[in-house]
């Protein structure tokens, strides 16, 4: 199982904060936006939106997630 | 709160200068934290502040800031840690809110203390650009009943150009 | 004191804008009053406040600020009309000590605040720039028992050179 | 009679922050800093001192006090 984290309007989409998927073994970024309804799963995919796994940034290409890791969705910042 | 619960105040020393960095979840009190800050480095001889306020007359019934645990906290921490190679400060206070406001409640206090104004008023300056445009906070308000999400501004992103 | 008496507080107002200038001759509380002014100004997004305070550790014993009544507030007068015509203010608070401070003591305190916060940063460096280097008032310090003047330093006049 | 007002070191030198001076009648400002000590009047004659007539600042070329004038004696201020 791996947590997804969606912030800002991106919770607005996905209907909650985070969602729980069960995934076969290690999955690409790809098949995990598959999985998800396209409305979000659309907007996942725009380059602007960063990715944190595990609480540390990481890079779109070559991303693999496993069972028990944390995936946040993090769209731009729109400051304090 | 959509994130994980956080240690909400974290000490840490850069160059034997204390830095107080802090994600407040609650309201906090401006004028009680800057007292405590000055009377805390009377070596300084002059503090420079900046408070960032919910804004009352706009029509805004609320503002909601969210966070994200794992990478808010550490991220002002290191703008911290920036500020104090930069200029040479005897103190620094930054404070965060996350969470429900309304007007009138505090949304970030940021204060430097240090020897020649200027270091104060640079720090001060360089930490809100960078607070504003760089720190993992997204921001909606509500207005007339409705939430809606606040976009990035491109205003933002030319402050934070200058310090390039 | 060796200048004449003076009111030590005038109100005036600029383009429908409050300007709070003040020669005190007593002690002041710039935490109360940076309260107030911020309360009073809840329709500014961001407060940026300049205290300057006596040091402590320096073994100045005691400094005094003598002033010219004539000329000290009208002056201070000028410099806070000059900031308002510049940047888009709410609130603009200046408050100058005269008299003999102790380290600690408070000696001056200049906030402004705006809806955009680089106006108000940028009134505050100015007001705090024109105060140290055009204002009249004279320094001495006491140290080891014995007061010196203090002589006009030459890194004022370049911080006043930015804004010309 | 006039009223001279010394600010900053210029208290010091004068022995005080102000003194009255009888005069004849108008008179020039050399003729004051003559009826005045030469250690205060020399440097009273520097022209970084910058002088208020009444509260108001005035040049050094052709001041004339009369009676009832203040005259301040203004050295370079050392801020605040």
């Amino acid at each position: 199982m791996i947590r997804l984290v969606f912030l800002g309007r991106l919770a607005d989409l996905a209907g909650a904060g985070a969602l729980e998927l069960t995934l076969a073994g290690p999955s690409p970024l790809e098949d995990i936006l598959l999985a998800l309804p396209a409305p979000l799963a659309g907007p996942l995919a725009d380059p602007r939106i960063k990715l944190a796994l595990n609480g540390t940034l990481v890079a779109r290409d070559g991303l693999v997630v496993d069972a028990g890791d944390e995936l946040a969705f993090l769209p731009p910042v729109s400051g304090g | 709160m959509r994130a994980m619960s956080w240690p909400s105040c974290r000490r840490f020393r850069v160059a034997d200068m204390a830095a107080d960095v802090r994600l407040a979840l609650e309201p906090f009190d401006p004028a009680a934290e800057l007292s405590r800050f000055t009377a805390a480095n009377l070596s300084a001889g002059g503090v420079v502040s900046f408070l960032g306020q919910v804004r009352n007359g706009d029509g805004v019934e609320a503002l909601e800031l969210s966070h994200y645990a794992p990478l808010t906290l550490p991220g002002m921490q290191a703008l911290a840690a920036e500020a104090l190679t930069r200029w040479s400060l005897e103190g620094l206070l930054i404070i965060h809110r996350a969470g429900i406001m309304v007007p009138g409640d505090a949304i970030v206090l940021v204060a430097a203390a240090a020897r020649h104004r200027r270091d104060a008023f640079a720090a001060t300056d360089f930490a809100m650009d960078h607070l504003k445009s760089e720190s993992w906070f997204w921001k909606r308000e509500k207005v007339g009943g409705l939430w809606r999400w606040i976009e990035p501004r491109g205003e933002d992103h030319e402050d934070l150009a200058r310090w390039v």
